[in-house]
């Protein structure tokens, strides 16, 4: 029994609700709207810290009604949602500091923020969406809630990546929906169960099984931005910086990948996957992306298209521990989508910073500005020399576990895939350091642009900066993500 | 062995068929009009020939008469408007282009075969078979009225009737919406002597209407010819103008549109209760209830039908206003 | 007879240089050229060893003669002269001293013939130095600067290896009391004999640390003479070696350790200097090196343990071989590719360059991989203490080799060779023979010799990985090397230019088609819709649709179809439908309450 | 061959005339006149349909079905009528 | 006098209209009332039919073949239900939108009329007696359509006059056939009916008559210019409810009457997926914001009907509910567009999609309106077209019929690709000189639109009270 059954609906309606107050606020009611967003962002941490003492006392939520004969609205707080959970519900709050600052003498605030907390709840619902149905309505609400995020600036420029954005996301959707509804069809239910529910199906028709699970991942593949599919994740890159801070460390791109575990461990179950012979074929699309995610980062100028291709690669890691089918690697890849948002929103806002302050948008700008911006690089480098895994930072941990599990899967190639892949997260970070910190900055100085930025731009990336350090650092101890991400697989896996 | 009036069907039948097709296709417009007038006399004959008289006076009154008057003004106005008044051969009053003969005649290939196949299903169907005849004699005792049509419209299926009415209504009310403010074309000049004909008739079509709604409860007639009738009047006193509307009246036009809708709906309400429902009138008051909206109906629906043929809604008109009314 | 013959195998070169002094035979003679070793070849294929013939009137009384591995060394010489004698006969065509080389070339093809013939010291050594002079003339026949300094290099060593040869034998003739060399096989040599010996005829066969000549002079001679002296005349050290030098009798482990060593260091030594060099032939040239690398480490092994030579012996004739005609063909095959005047005939030659390449390096199957790996099994024999170091370095030779044939590829395109004008088609087609023999030379090896070929058919068919991490290493080094020579940016670009491009272009084809499909989009419905508008065809629809679902069903009363209302389906009755007017008024029915909704809708 | 026979069939092809009439019809005033005939046809087969062999009286429902259908034509008529006229007379102020 | 509530729902309206027409200077205040009231009676007829499943008033105490019955069930009342709903809200909307006071004076009674028409619709179980209706709701439309006076809407008014008697008489037609065959007018007599020939050619003539009021491909010809060139609520009313109408006696008709046959629900299904296709072209082809969505009606009435013959003949006892989920979602989130369409063209000036990004007045909240409506239109999650498109997705995977499914989709990336156009025109600021007034607060006459948006929105969450409800009083083949 729980003496608050709805917990995981009021976490939900937290930023749901607040959504269309914010809205309502008119332009210049700046601080209300401030209190707003912070008072709702800590009232959801708090919630959820406290669904996760509830949770890990065992208590089992289950929020649902029946939207159609048989089809039913759910949400669960299980282990997984509930790491998934925590993630955006801590971000989200630090996201919010960054994007009262950023936006500080911005237009249409009350437009971003209403949009912005929507896009939280979205995210909220994905996490804590209990059957593919569900996961889908949140899927595509996700989606139109950062279309306009995307294309906050209102350009020509920017509404172009909105509608490349809206194209794929959609089409994502659309196949989505059509693999919910033949996944409904086939099975019966769309429930998120640990171990599949298409155990039978899959042995009574591989060939839909196999059709399935193309359809369904390739949907949720478009927005973990894997190879194909990838090709709007940098362009999305026109968005505020808070908003790519959030659409990689968090929203979108996370949605996808947290798609792909829902759909590989609790719709098909990893062992039916690996019978129906699809987990190599993703592993090796994972593989690719990694490659070609970090390949093209090195040719990028323009800092925030470096951090978005390196996102394509680092994502891709958690869809490579994923399709590796095997518990350590699984460990690796669900840590890896804790650290590496905690790293990608580090070095967005960072670079979010380096533009406001110094008007530096570009990697051949960066010259001094480590002695111009020392928190803010301080933490870039931190998170930097954690994406290319250094022990004992964030980046460490997860990679070293998703090499332990290639080789317990008896796929060696990880480990070269993953040196190859550190090789050159060094190649495109290093640079960056090396610009910011050895190099006299004679560009920089000349920047008209230059101007002191608020601590409320400046703690957040230190923030997540030293939350990088600590999951790294203390990443066995209890509470730990790793250490929730072990129980989560061992879910899981059913051990 | 032939029946006599077969013959007479027949010629009736060719007839009908004959003026369709030249309503359709003679050039003039005036002359279209005219045939069609023919037309619907011609159908009301026939529908006597099929023992419906209360339909052939229907038609011959509203279908033909009234629709007559009203389509004839029509051309009347838009010749003004085009400035063709005085040339009796127009042939069109809206420009067109002209639709090309192979999409013509593949409407009426069409058209063919569907004429075919309704004629199958027709012919397929048993005539003079099952309907409503056991049930309504079985009804007339307790409808209140002796005769089976004015049975039908105001106590079986009077509820298809008050929204018959309401038709009208709607159709005075979109009427008065969608001329407001059009400048009127010229009477046509009526001459003196029209004038003292209408004088001298008007008493007379008056009587005429009033008997054929009384007739109504017993035998063929009632209120909508009995209006037609009425409305004859008031389309002769139109175009005589003898009497011209003002704004001052509309108020009471106003009343005499809901007058006959409104004492059908509220009887039909006001008679319930008592395990009643809508509509049920009690049988001791059933003659005097159907008698009293009939009358009423029938007032209304002459002042509606004069009114649909007077077309605007009488304001007084602002030059701006009659030019753009947007 | 046979003295004859062996005289005019010997001599029919000789006698052909001869008439080349007279210019009107001139042009008769090039042609003939290639005929000039065909003597020797068939004299090797005829004629069944061992066989000895005398002329005791001759010098000190010659011996000629042919055994077993004398024959086999023959034969393959004699092939690899006629291949390059007529890649020259094209090559030199239009050279001013076209007649010049000729001569020389006839003179060191009648003493590498000759040694090879000779039984008894004297005339070895006659033929050994007939054979190295003359190549000096032709490693100095372009005459210019690196080719001159090349060439006084080789003489250099050569005027010193004679020297020490001489004294070599010398001294092995006294000790064993007969001039004949088959004696001296069987002595019981001194340890300065033998050391002599094989420092006289290491510097032929170019072991590290004697082996400063050969690669400028086999870089700087004309190609078919570069495809000689590489091909078949350091064979001849070796020759000389297996010939005077009593290996199998006595043991020698100090040299053997010496010569060990040496060509150990030399397998891997030489790679380091090849890679260095910017040409190809050099490159081939110290490949050569280091495979005669390999070659001393058998050597080496046989002198330590005499018990060893049995098995070894027939591995290095075999290899001997191999790497006589895999490397000719190389060399050959370099002055085919510099011929090459189109683009898809380098391609091509390139392609077929890597089939000699690739057996000298050691592809499994090839004689290259079988060679060394019978090599592998024979020293098994040898010392114990070395084997497991001596498999591991012929192991990496196959890495080694693959490297530099890697740099020597590279370096034909990089640094092209220079080639006189001549039919590309005729330089090529002595390379392609020759390539082909190395191909197929597990084939025809036991055809010639099948009990010196046992050896080699037994052994196993070698190891992929090499090769493959050869290959893999000069990938990655060329990569990086072009990476470095454009930028890092740049070659990134590049890498990733084909998945850009694809998408470009598909970008591109779809942003025609979009505009195509947008002026189309535009254009068709503006179309349709101005018919539509001006047949009224939506009115003609009317007509249609109406006329449509009446001949359907007139087709489905036809077909005796079961009409069946949804309502009906379900087996309602007009009661359940509430259709039929209940006796009173309004009817409110007690229903079960599952029918009705457990919670009023709000 | 009994006169609602007849007169059944020569409904079928009045209403089909009208049909076709109200399908090619471009003058706004003719359409209306097809659309009319369409009706009128319709009529005659309900009277048909009500009629029967003398003796009998003929079934009245069918006859006040007529009459509420023509009630309701004439109104729908001078609808399509009144906007005939207010739209000539906008487009004729438009020609000036 | 005990009046029942199947009575009021049909009268309330009728004497409103009447009193609206006397009174012209009180007809707001009359009009809203009505509306009101209305949806008073619709909510206590709910009640009853919540409680009996099925709820039948033979009116004048006559029994149905001779008399007339009014008969709500699920589905019916789920129809009234979503006309005086939106009606009451886009009532409410007219309040702003229509500030011409004779506009105001005629629209009350022609909208009240239309409302007793609709009921009357809903409540009907005659099939003559659904004629008069239909007319009625014929000519007070199209008196709504030419509210504005202008002559492109009169022009639209007249085809659309012209396309409505034209269906009325083919139904008319269809009656007299059916009387022929059966001797009887009422669905009960249907329900029994033998096939023969004169049933098939009564179904063909009704239901093309239905399809060309309901303005399926192709006989859509009519409809975009009425919906587009009418005032506001006119469209809201004549593009979300109107059109319903003839597709709920479809909707019966189709359940009594045999279709004879799986070509013909073929056909529909085609004709369906031609209105997606060619009404996507031309909402992507159109120039003006109301035009387009006029086109969307078109697509959505094709999808509807895809919806209806999802899944064959075999499937038409389930098919129904996807076709009424759609019926709804599409009647509400399409008045909720219209009136945003109507309040943006008010402020901006024009609505010319391609120079909605000049304007330098952005109705924020009619805009957002209008991209809730359009996300269920679309049919995105949680809407409830979405949960219409998923009933008819699912419905016709199950069957197998894939190219439902391909259409669908199809038509889906189309309706996100024209709205699409008419969100890049709100949310583009580049092109606009000067400070941007966007956020104006909220604006009373964007209430009515953003209710009834939010509604389309959140009643996706409610599908399943939604379609246990249409089904009680076993309104299309629903077994207990």
């Amino acid at each position: 029994m729980t003496d608050m059954p709805l917990l995981p609906l009021f976490i939900l309606l937290t930023s749901l609700l607040a959504s269309p107050i914010l809205f309502a606020l008119p332009e210049r009611a700046a601080n209300l709207r401030t209190s707003i967003n912070l008072g709702v962002a800590a009232i959801k941490v708090a919630l959820v810290a406290w669904l996760g003492w509830k949770v890990s006392q065992g208590v089992v939520y289950d929020v649902r009604f029946t939207v159609l004969p048989g089809l039913d609205f759910k949400l669960q707080a299980d282990p997984l949602a509930l790491l998934f959970v925590s993630l955006s519900a801590i971000l989200w709050l630090i996201t919010t500091v960054y994007s009262v600052g950023y936006l500080e003498s911005g237009s249409h605030r009350a437009r971003f923020f209403g949009f912005f907390s929507l896009c939280v709840a979205a995210t909220v619902g994905v996490a804590m969406a209990g059957n593919l149905f569900t996961f889908l309505i949140f899927y595509e609400l996700l989606t139109l809630a950062t279309y306009p995020l995307v294309i906050h600036r209102g350009s020509a420029e920017a509404l172009r990546a909105g509608r490349i954005y809206l194209i794929y996301t959609l089409a994502g959707g659309l196949v989505l929906l059509l693999g919910t509804l033949g996944l409904w069809i086939v099975a019966g239910t769309t429930d998120f169960v640990p171990g599949g529910i298409l155990a039978d199906v899959a042995a009574e028709q591989r060939l839909v099984a196999q059709m399935l699970f193309v359809v369904l991942v390739g949907a949720v593949g478009v927005k973990a931005a894997l190879f194909p599919f990838h090709a709007w994740l940098p362009i999305a890159m026109v968005a505020p910086a808070p908003v790519s801070a959030l659409l990689h460390a968090v929203a979108v791109v996370k949605a996808g990948a947290f798609g792909i575990m829902r759909i590989v461990y609790e719709i098909f179950g990893i062992e039916t996957a690996q019978a129906l012979g699809m987990t190599a074929p993703l592993a090796a699309l994972a593989a690719i992306t990694i490659i070609f995610g970090s390949l093209k980062a090195i040719t990028q100028d323009d800092i925030k298209k470096r951090l978005a291709y390196s996102t394509v690669s680092q994502v891709s890691y958690i869809t490579l521990g994923v399709a590796l089918a095997s518990p350590i690697a699984a460990v690796g890849a669900l840590a890896h989508l804790i650290h590496q948002g905690l790293m990608k929103i580090t070095m967005f806002m960072a670079a979010g910073n380096l533009a406001e302050g110094l008007g530096v948008k570009k990697v051949s700008q960066m010259n001094g500005v480590g002695r111009a911006m020392p928190g803010t690089m301080l933490a870039f480098t931190a998170a930097a020399l954690a994406m290319i895994g250094l022990p004992p930072l964030a980046g460490f941990v997860s990679k070293w576990y998703l090499a332990q599990g290639g080789l317990d899967a008896g796929a060696v190639w990880v480990v070269a895939l993953l040196l190859g892949s550190s090789l050159l997260n060094a190649i495109y970070f290093l640079p960056m350091l090396y610009r910011a910190w050895f190099r006299d900055g004679t560009e920089t100085e000349a920047a008209p642009a230059r101007q002191r930025i608020g601590w409320m731009l400046a703690a957040p990336p230190i923030t997540t900066a030293l939350m990088v350090l600590a999951v790294g650092g203390f990443a066995n101890a209890p509470f730990s993500p790793l250490e929730w991400t072990r129980f989560v697989v061992a879910i899981e896996y059913q051990e | 062995m032939t029946d006599p009036f077969l013959i007479l069907d027949l010629l009736l039948a060719g007839a009908v068929i004959a003026l369709a097709v030249a309503t359709l296709t003679v050039r003039d417009l005036f002359a279209a009009i005219v045939l069609f007038i023919v037309l619907g006399l011609l159908s009301a004959l026939a529908w006597v020939r099929l023992s419906a008289p209360d339909v052939a006076l229907a038609e011959a009154a509203i279908g033909t008469g009234v629709t007559g008057a009203l389509l004839l003004k029509t051309l009347h106005h838009l010749r003004y408007v085009a400035g063709t008044l005085g040339e009796q051969t127009a042939h069109g009053v809206t420009p067109v282009t002209p639709v090309p003969m192979s999409v013509i005649w593949a409407n009426a290939a069409f058209c063919g075969l569907i004429t075919l196949g309704l004629a199958i299903a027709f012919l397929d169907a048993p005539l003079g078979g099952p309907g409503f005849d056991a049930l309504v004699a079985d009804a007339i005792p307790a409808s209140g009225v002796d005769h089976g049509v004015t049975a039908v419209l105001l106590n079986f299926r009077s509820y298809d009737t008050l929204m018959e009415v309401v038709v009208l209504l709607a159709a005075v009310i979109a009427v008065w919406q969608i001329e407001r403010g059009l400048s009127e074309a010229p009477s046509p000049d009526l001459s003196v002597i029209w004038q003292g004909f209408a004088r001298l008739t008007l008493p007379a079509i008056v009587v005429v209407g009033t008997y054929l709604l009384w007739k109504g409860s017993e035998a063929p007639g009632g209120a909508f010819q009995g209006g037609a009738v009425l409305a004859a009047v008031g389309i002769l006193l139109l175009l005589s103008r003898l009497y011209v509307p003002r704004p001052a009246h509309r108020a009471l036009a106003r009343w005499g549109f809901v007058l006959g809708t409104g004492v059908f709906a509220g009887v039909a309400l006001l008679v319930t209760g008592g395990g009643r429902v809508t509509f049920e009138y009690p049988p001791e008051h059933a003659k005097t209830l159907i008698l009293l909206i009939e009358g009423l109906v029938t007032v209304s629906i002459a002042v509606t039908l004069a009114a649909l043929f007077h077309g605007r809604e009488p304001v007084a008109v602002r030059a701006k206003e009659a030019r753009h009314d947007a | 007879m046979t003295l004859t013959v062996y005289l005019f195998v010997v001599g029919w070169p000789l006698v052909m240089a001869t008439a080349l002094l007279i210019p009107q035979a001139r042009p008769i003679l090039w042609r003939m050229m290639p005929l000039a070793p065909l003597p020797a070849l068939l004299l090797g294929l005829l004629v069944s060893a061992p066989q000895f013939v005398t002329g005791d009137w001759f010098v000190l009384g010659l011996t000629m003669g042919l055994d077993d591995v004398s024959r086999l060394f023959l034969i393959f010489t004699s092939v690899l002269w006629i291949a390059a004698s007529s890649a020259a006969r094209h090559w030199m065509r239009e050279d001013p001293r076209a007649t010049w080389f000729a001569v020389m070339f006839l003179l060191a093809m009648s003493g590498n013939l000759g040694l090879i013939l000779s039984k008894d010291a004297m005339a070895f050594y006659g033929a050994f130095a007939l054979m190295s002079f003359a190549s000096y003339g032709l490693v100095v026949h372009t005459r210019d600067a690196a080719a001159r300094k090349a060439a006084l290099l080789y003489i250099v060593f050569v005027v010193v290896g004679e020297l020490i040869l001489f004294s070599g034998l010398v001294l092995a003739a006294t000790q064993a009391g007969s001039i004949l060399l088959a004696d001296m096989r069987t002595a019981e040599l001194s340890g300065l004999a033998v050391a002599l010996l094989l420092v006289g005829f290491g510097i032929k066969l170019g072991v590290m640390p004697l082996h400063f000549w050969l690669p400028p002079a086999h870089g700087a001679a004309p190609v078919p003479a570069s495809a000689v002296l590489s091909g078949a005349m350091i064979k001849a050290g070796l020759f000389g070696i297996m010939s005077a030098v009593p290996l199998g009798v006595v043991a020698y482990g100090d040299h053997g350790t010496v010569v060990m060593a040496a060509g150990m260091v030399t397998v891997f030594a030489a790679l380091l200097l090849g890679v260095q060099q910017t040409s190809a032939k050099p490159v081939l040239g110290f490949s050569s090196v280091s495979q005669m690398g390999i070659i001393a480490i058998g050597l080496g092994a046989a002198l330590m343990t005499p018990g060893a030579w049995v098995a070894i012996m027939p591995v290095l004739v075999f290899l001997a071989a191999h790497h006589g005609l895999s490397k000719g063909a190389l060399f050959l095959g370099v002055g085919a590719w510099a011929a090459q005047t189109g683009r898809v005939g380098q391609i091509v030659l390139t392609l077929a360059f890597m089939v000699p390449a690739l057996v000298l390096a050691g592809l499994p199957i090839t004689s290259g991989a079988l060679g060394k790996e019978a090599l592998k099994a024979a020293l098994t024999f040898g010392s114990e203490v070395w084997l497991p170091w001596l498999t591991l370095a012929l192991t990496l030779s196959g890495v080694a080799t693959t490297l530099l044939m890697a740099r020597a590829i590279a370096l034909i395109w990089l640094n092209p060779p220079k080639a006189p004008a001549s039919k590309p088609e005729a330089l090529a087609l002595p390379f392609l023979g020759l390539a082909g023999l190395a191909l197929a030379l597990p084939v025809i090896w036991p055809l010639l010799d099948a009990t010196m070929a046992a050896p080699v058919l037994d052994a196993t068919t070698g190891a992929l990985w090499p090769v493959a991490l050869g290959v893999a290493i000069a990938l990655m080094v060329a990569i990086t090397a072009y990476a470095q020579s454009i930028g890092l940016a740049e070659f990134i670009n590049m890498l990733t230019a084909p998945a850009r491009n694809l998408s470009e272009r598909l970008g591109n084809f779809w942003a025609v088609k979009r505009r195509a499909a947008r002026r189309l989009g535009a254009a068709v419905p503006r179309t349709i819709e101005s018919y539509t508008l001006q047949w009224r065809l939506g009115q003609t629809a009317i007509a249609g649709l109406i006329a449509a679902v009446l001949v359907i069903e007139a087709a489905s009363s036809l077909r005796d179809v079961r009409l069946v209302t949804p309502a009906l389906r379900l087996g309602l009755t007009e009661q359940d439908i509430g259709l039929q007017t209940p006796e009173v008024e309004t009817e409110i029915e007690e229903r079960e309450p599952d029918a009705i909704l457990d919670e009023p809708v709000e | 061959m009994t006169p609602d026979l007849i007169y059944g069939l020569t409904g079928i092809a009045v209403f089909a005339i009208g049909l076709t009439g109200a399908l090619c019809a471009q003058d706004r005033l003719r359409r209306v006149l097809a659309l009319k005939l369409c009706s009128l046809g319709a009529g005659f087969l309900l009277v048909v349909a009500a009629w029967r062999e003398p003796p009998a009286a003929p079934d009245p429902v069918p006859h006040a079905l007529v009459i509420t259908g023509i009630v309701v034509m004439i109104s729908a008529t001078a609808v399509a009528l009144a906007l005939i006229r207010r739209l000539q007379s906008l487009e004729a102020e438009d020609d000036d | 006098m005990t009046i029942d509530a199947m009575t009021l729902t049909l009268f309330l309206p009728l004497f409103g209209a009447m009193a609206a027409f006397v009174f012209p200077r009180v007809a707001t205040g009359i009009g809203l009332v009505t509306v009101v009231a209305t949806c008073g009676a619709v909510w206590l007829l709910a009640l009853e039919v919540l409680k009996a499943g099925a709820v039948v008033t033979p009116l004048g105490g006559w029994e149905a073949p001779l008399g007339i019955a009014l008969r709500a069930d699920g589905l019916s009342l789920a129809m009234l239900a979503m006309t005086s709903g939106v009606g009451l809200l886009v009532s409410l909307g007219a309040l702003d939108a229509l500030r011409d006071l004779r506009q105001r004076q005629y629209f009350w009674p022609l909208w009240l009329l239309l409302l007793t028409g609709m009921n009357g619709v809903y409540l009907g179980t005659d099939i003559f007696n659904l004629y008069v209706m239909i007319e009625v709701i014929a000519l007070a439309a199209v008196g709504l359509t030419v509210l504005s006076g202008t002559k492109e809407a009169l022009r639209a008014g007249l085809e659309y006059m012209y396309a409505s008697i034209l269906g009325a008489l083919l139904f008319l037609m269809g009656v007299g056939f059916v009387y022929l065959h059966l001797g009887r007018l009422d669905f009960a007599g249907l329900l029994e009916a033998e096939p023969s020939g004169a049933l098939s050619a009564a179904l063909a003539l009704m239901l093309v008559g239905l399809l060309l009021k309901t303005a399926l491909f192709p006989l859509h010809f009519w409809l975009p210019a009425a919906h587009a060139n009418a005032t506001a609520p006119a469209s809201a009313l004549l593009s979300g409810l109107v059109v319903k109408a003839a597709l709920y006696i479809f909707l019966r008709l189709t359940t009594y009457v045999p279709l004879p046959d799986e070509i013909l629900v073929a056909l529909i299904g085609a004709l369906g997926a031609g209105a997606v296709l060619w009404g996507g072209v031309q909402a992507l082809r159109a120039e003006r914001l109301k035009l387009l969505v006029a086109w969307s009606t078109v697509v959505q009435i094709g999808l509807i009907f895809i919806a209806f013959a999802r899944a064959g003949q075999v499937g038409l006892t389930e098919s129904w509910k996807a076709a009424a989920l759609l019926i709804l979602a599409h009647g509400v989130a399409k008045a909720a567009m219209f009136l945003a369409a109507g309040r943006i063209k008010d402020e901006v000036g024009h609505d010319i999609i391609r120079d909605l990004d000049r304007a330098e007045v952005r109705p924020t909240l009619a805009q957002f309106t209008f991209a809730l409506a359009a996300i269920s239109i679309i049919g995105l999650p949680p809407s409830l077209g979405f949960i219409g498109k998923w009933s008819l997705m699912e419905g016709a995977m199950a069957a197998g019929y894939w190219h439902w499914v391909a259409i669908t989709m199809i038509g889906t990336l189309l309706s996100v690709a024209y709205f699409s156009r008419v969100f890049a025109g709100f949310l583009r600021f580049d092109r606009v000189r000067g400070p941007v007034g966007e956020h104006q607060g909220w604006a009373l006459a964007d209430v009515a639109p953003l209710t009834l948006a939010i509604a389309s929105i959140s009643l996706g969450l409610m599908a399943a009270p939604i379609l246990s409800f249409i089904e009680l009083g076993y309104a299309l083949g629903v077994t207990p």
